[in-house]
């Protein structure tokens, strides 16, 4: 079973104090806290084994390069690729995204073409289209979301055309928490031939995520969302389209054979991965998702299910707050704000108290929009939180509410 | 009382305060009390960015000395910008070139406030003595 | 004074053993060894004040943000940038050429144009400017270098001409060890307002690096290749390009206002710095920064040079073995090859004996196809190897020669 | 001999060996001892790729067995060709497809390579084992 308390104990930073209090971390959407085999899997990395991999003849490079690739075995797993070859290690979402926009736009978008994205994307899943729109003249089109997050999927039917290349949607919202029905989507994208990209960043580090069963053209995720280090991310793509994309970055690693008249390219993964990649975010990725593992991911996810009632119960009988958002399927992410309390007077004061939430747009001003704020205070919870803690939250905001009275 | 004194005065004020608690509840306080700037001022132009709230500066000179007048959407923003607008308005660009700023030290002020809001306070300043300069 | 045993006491890894050997680790152009004091700073960090940055509003996003911008600080004083803004932070010298290749491509390459490299780049320095120009109909033109590995700079006059729109070198040869004369090519390349990218992945290790006296308009390195974490890296660019060029990916951080109907971008470094950056990354930077400067990069200098000496002693002496490069100026990297042996056997055998070079092309293709050979073996030194060493690797050699007689 | 009895032999060929040297020089030896392959079978086509040295592979099928030649332009890389030469040339497909390749990691070859090495020498099998599977 899953055990909070030992689970807690895993992860050192999790009994430090701010400002005296002992912290309770509710930023975990923005970035998730490591267990300690993840930070001890990189020192033993750095103090043992490095090495540049790559085609290295001694027995170092030989080392990391292995564990590079069962790394990228490791992640195939997690998501249930078909190929290891389908995986490609980037930064983060982010240059996943970019990478796809880009390559994918250089490659099959024209003028007059179409993307469609949705009004709850994050940035990192609105602005690399439109650039990639600009660039070749298509446009970008975006589906709504009624007022309890919930994507107005129906649209998307009539939304759908000749002229669409790509739909790209998050699993689930950063924002709102609500879990969206890729898996419809992309059934309905594929009936018109358009593939689907899903950006799983907050799906990721909370349930399952399966690209067959999605069936999915693409999918992305952050290492850092999942409790391994920064610095390192996932691209998985199906096979057709990354042998048939264009290289994204140039340089080494990512090559056949190098004249200055011209250059062949290496198959994919290596296509996409120039330079030399970020092997030990890889390897920590490996010890992040082993970790996950070794808990069970419906443990992680049954606890949290538990979590996400008593937030519900707690705010749901708060006077004087507003919950964005009330999806019938979501992840542990919540974002409200006090009447007449801006979001960033309130996190002021919850810092003080030893809490971490975000405030603001948390990258998602379409969104905002859609409720019209201009920002709002967002506690976003991870396998380690427990009820102590949300009524610690609650206990504060009662507390910002009669400063502020 | 020259800007030296009004500090001491603001150092003077927060040194009693016993906690943190209380210091916010005293920059709230200010806050309040911060005439608010008309809608036709928040503008664009008025804005200083890289604050997490919306925070808007009018600067002026007038008979010599700085006119500055100041908003936020956020309260406790207002607070510390009330206590900028104590010091700063209605002083000489020599004056405030001439003078340290150590109010937000010595009222533990920019420790209270983390690294990425004092970043904030920061760009306020940066934003006042640049205009300050321009016109001493 | 510069005391490299003490200096190797702070490198856990070398005092490791390969093969039951003690490790003579010469693969530092490929990647560096880490010293305690980084591997520390990152486990410091994720034990005890992980945040994601970027407007945050509590105390752990507040200390990551400082201590992101400080290192940014950092780099700007170790390459003597005249302002922080010109520091951006990318994963590694390949992305930072990518950036530039792309970002200002788009911006200014034209069909006709010209972009200079030279035959002895990096593939990381060739790659990106090959896609460069494919997309844009330019063409790429290269510096030929003669024998002893020497640029043909006389030759650069005549190349440029007025649709030259970029020159991209590396200050140090990553196979020959040659140091380029960047400033005289940069006053060239100025007297005919072309800008100028130096690739200092192989220089910042070794040698004060200052990009007001070298005057070039952009520089990349590797935080990996100076001692930092994988996944780490910097472009260097002047204001007033970074202020003109259009950003390279889109996504959260470098925005100014989202909306569906187009989005404005922030200002560099920000504008160039999508997403989560690495600044776990960043902050091992800082610290390999701060490590180096306690020992003085003119007394590293210094004991390196001792180290040269030595080896070119030694392989000048040694027959049946071909060293190629011969420069006046030059850092610790040598490549060579036994002549009838194959690098790859060569490399096989010396890694039994602890001994960890790299072999084949070193990423640098149409450098192997001026010698006519397919590859050779690399032997490239760091601040931590010794005297000693380079004997070790003179017996191995032999050895080699032995068993292959 | 069958296929187990020859990679028994190999084995027992090893075993002999005192150290990663007499290994080395063994393998070396062996690999002066394999035919070269003619330039024109050392074709892009014939070609393994991600091996850290040349590798050529020529298969064919004759009288229902398979006909394998190789080359490297490493001779270490040789020595292990002409291993897998002795298993495996003149065996039928589906004598190949019914054992296990034991020899490498009986001989500790596997673990004295490098796994970036052994992964050269996986490419290597796999692509003889497609072959095979294609012609059984
Ligand atoms: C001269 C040179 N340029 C560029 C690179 C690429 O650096 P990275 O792989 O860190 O992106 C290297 C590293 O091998 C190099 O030696
Ligand atoms: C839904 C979503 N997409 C994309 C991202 C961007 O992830 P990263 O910053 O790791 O690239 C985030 C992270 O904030 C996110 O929540």
């Amino acid at each position: 079973m899953f055990d909070v308390e030992r689970v807690r104990e895993d992860f050192p930073i999790l009994s430090s104090e701010v400002h005296g209090r002992p912290l309770v971390y509710f930023d975990n959407s923005a970035t998730s806290q490591k267990p300690r085999c993840v930070i001890e899997a990189v020192t033993d990395l750095y103090t043992n084994h490095n090495s540049n991999i790559h085609r290295g003849v001694h027995e170092l490079s030989g080392r990391c390069s292995a564990a590079y690739e069962d790394a990228r075995s490791k992640v195939r797993g997690f998501i249930n690729a078909p190929r290891d070859e389908e995986v490609i290690f980037t930064r983060g979402t982010t240059e996943s995204i970019n990478l796809v926009a880009q390559s994918f736009a250089s490659a099959y978008l024209e003028r007059g073409d179409e993307v469609i994205v949705t009004d709850m994307e994050h940035h990192s899943n609105i602005v690399p289209w439109q650039m990639a729109c600009e660039r070749s003249g298509a446009s970008l089109r975006s589906m709504p979301f009624d007022d309890d997050g919930n994507l107005e999927t129906h649209l998307l039917e009539e939304m759908l055309n000749p002229r669409t290349r790509m739909v790209a949607v998050s699993h689930v919202s950063n924002v709102l928490g609500t879990v969206n029905p890729v898996k419809d989507i992309a059934s309905l994208a594929h009936e018109h031939d358009v593939p689907l990209l899903v950006d799983a960043a907050q799906s990721a580090p909370h349930m399952k995520v399966d690209v067959q069963d999605i069936d999915c053209d693409f999918l992305a995720f952050s290492g850092h969302k999942v409790h391994a280090e920064t610095g390192i991310g996932v691209l998985y793509g199906k096979s057709e389209w990354l042998e048939d994309m264009p290289p994204y970055q140039g340089g080494g690693g990512m090559v056949g054979i190098v004249k200055m008249g011209g250059t062949t390219y290496a198959e994919p993964p290596l296509k996409f991965e120039a330079g030399t990649p970020n092997y030990v975010g890889a390897v920590s990725l490996s010890a992040a998702l082993d970790y996950i593992a070794s808990l069970g991911m419906e443990n992680v996810a049954k606890h949290e299910a538990v979590l996400t009632e008593h937030m519900l119960e707690s705010l749901a009988g708060f006077e004087g707050l507003t919950l964005y958002g009330n999806a019938p399927l979501r992840c542990p992410v919540f974002s409200f704000n006090l009447d007449g309390i801006h979001h960033y007077d309130a996190g002021q004061i919850l810092d003080k108290m030893g809490i971490a939430v975000r405030t603001g747009t948390h990258c998602a001003e379409p969104l905002m929009d859609h409720y019209g704020i201009t920002g709002n205070v967002r506690a976003s919870l991870a396998m380690y939180n427990t009820v102590e803690e949300i009524d610690i939250l609650a206990e504060g905001l009662r507390k910002v509410q009669g400063l502020f009275a | 009382m020259d800007i030296v004194e009004i500090q001491n005065e603001i150092v003077a004020e927060f040194s009693v305060l016993d906690d943190w608690f209380d210091v916010y509840e005293h920059l709230i306080e200010l806050g309040r009390g911060l005439d608010a700037l008309s809608p036709e001022h928040r503008t664009e132009d008025n804005a200083i960015p890289g604050c997490q709230s919306n925070v808007w500066l009018r600067m002026g000179m007038e008979n010599g000395t700085l006119k500055l007048e100041a908003d936020s959407d956020a309260l406790i923003t207002r607070g510390i910008l009330s206590l900028l607008l104590r010091v700063m308005d209605g002083t000489r660009p020599e004056e405030i070139m001439d003078s340290e700023l150590f109010f937000l030290d010595e009222t533990g002020l920019s420790t209270n406030l983390s690294p990425s809001r004092s970043d904030g306070v920061k760009n306020i300043i940066n934003t006042i003595m640049g205009f300050v300069r321009n016109h001493k």
